[in-house]
């Protein structure tokens, strides 16, 4: 199948559960099991709440964008927004590394093992843009050894 | 985010329900730190039977709980926590500082 | 409370349910009770199933948007499509009007009996929008005696 | 959308389960005619105890087979629908012309 969706919200904390709970059902067209349904929540949450405080430094007027398409048995995400920007990412992606005291350094490390693609861009002043790739894993035997023929 | 507090002498045991991320994580943090300000209070179990979901705004919060009981000697861990919480605990590493325990007793037991 | 949200997604009948769990997670940010929760659920369902069926005659490339704003205790929805539009909407609020032969008409009906304000607009050949506020309801104590004394 | 089928003399009972919406409502019609084609049912039964949404294209299909089934003298019946699914029957005008009741026995004295 072949779906697309777009999600826009206000730089809220309250605002991560929504696109979570959004791309859970948008993600639950394909046949994902309930262990990748929640990999792909926890990799929403993160990359959502890092362009709330990272990106609008928790400033409640900024706009986050998630944005998923579905083709074949592929998920892929784009999480967007129009903050501040990373200017070092090969440091921002090293587990642990945080520029925030109490924070631990570990959503990109969550998006990445999670994942099955991910990759970030930015462009410092402009904004940071998440984009990962998340298959369905192809089940043999019975009903689904034909979705495999299939996808 | 619910969260439920009892006391059994030294310890501090709080039980939280819900969904841990950003959007919590500051009350989670304040209301457990007022909890263990009061007097008396070393060690900390975490019952997270249930919370449904946690990502790394909620460890955060019990990184730093951990951080702050065990510099004046106390000791924490967590209870009952379901495999997908528990997993994403795994892969943060913070299983490998503190003791992740199928029941409440269990935990007493170690603190 | 301030919030505000904007959800497109492709004239799908499977996004009908996205919409509806996206708006029900946007709209628990307010504390409607779990029947006005059903009650949204079903206008948005609805709205959304209009603009599919109606608006872009089941062809799957046409956008659905939902724009969904909070402010205050009031929820206010807008349900946009760049289909076909409506021709004489006086006639299509009619309760069992339907230009579908298999339809029953009630969709209309829903989205007013539900919400506590509801209006249509369209332009023919360029789309049809569907506006809808719905309140909170204040509690004071007694729960029930404030809503039956405004229901 | 989940189906059951069960014959029980001249009654089909259909016991559905899921959201009764757009996406669902033609299969939902086609899997419910084909089984009415099987021959001696004259009657039907829709135990709606798991649905948990349901909206006008659902009801549509309801209608459907209602006016399906009594233009060759048969009965149709509800049972088992949660409040929220009564709720938006009720208000359809559905159970106007025909019953609700609360078992799938009582949907079987009736038809
Ligand atoms: N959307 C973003 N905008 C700006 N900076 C970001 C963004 N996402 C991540 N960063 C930077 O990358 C660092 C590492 O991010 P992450 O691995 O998610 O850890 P954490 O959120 O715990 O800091 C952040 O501390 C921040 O400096
Ligand atoms: N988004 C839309 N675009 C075009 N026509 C619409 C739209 N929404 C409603 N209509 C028209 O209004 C009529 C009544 O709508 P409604 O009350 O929802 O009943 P139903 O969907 O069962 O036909 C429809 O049959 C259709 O002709």
């Amino acid at each position: 199948m072949n779906n697309q969706m777009k999600l826009e919200f206000l730089s809220l904390a309250e605002n991560v559960a929504l696109a979570r709970v959004t791309i859970a059902s948008f993600a639950s067209q394909l046949d994902f099991t309930l262990t990748d349904l929640e990999e792909i929540k926890v990799a929403v949450s993160e990359g959502v709440s890092n362009s709330i405080i990272h990106g609008y430094g928790n400033q409640p007027d900024g706009t986050v964008r998630v944005i998923a398409s579905i083709s074949g048995d592929t998920l892929e995400l784009r999480i967007e927004d129009d903050g501040k920007g990373i200017e070092d990412i090969p440091q921002a992606l090293q587990p642990a590394f945080s520029t925030e005291p109490d924070r631990m350094g570990l959503g990109f490390v969550f998006m990445q093992s999670f994942m099955d693609q991910f990759q970030v861009t930015s462009e410092p002043g402009r904004g940071t843009r998440v984009f990962m790739v998340k298959k369905q894993i192809v089940h043999e035997g019975g009903v689904d050894k034909v979705q495999g023929l299939e996808g | 985010m619910q969260l439920e507090f009892e006391h059994i002498n030294k310890t501090l045991i709080v039980r939280v329900g819900g969904e841990l991320d950003l959007a919590v994580a500051e009350s989670f943090r304040n209301e457990v730190e007022g909890a263990l300000e009061e007097q008396g209070v070393q060690n900390l179990i975490l019952n997270l039977k249930d919370v449904s979901f946690i990502d790394s705004s909620g460890l955060g919060v019990i990184l730093g709980r951990y951080k702050r009981i065990t510099q004046v000697g106390g000791n924490m861990a967590i209870a009952e926590a379901e495999p997908q919480v528990r997993r994403i605990l795994e892969l943060s590493g913070i299983l490998r500082i503190m003791g992740a325990y199928e029941t409440e007793n269990a935990a007493l037991d170690a603190v």
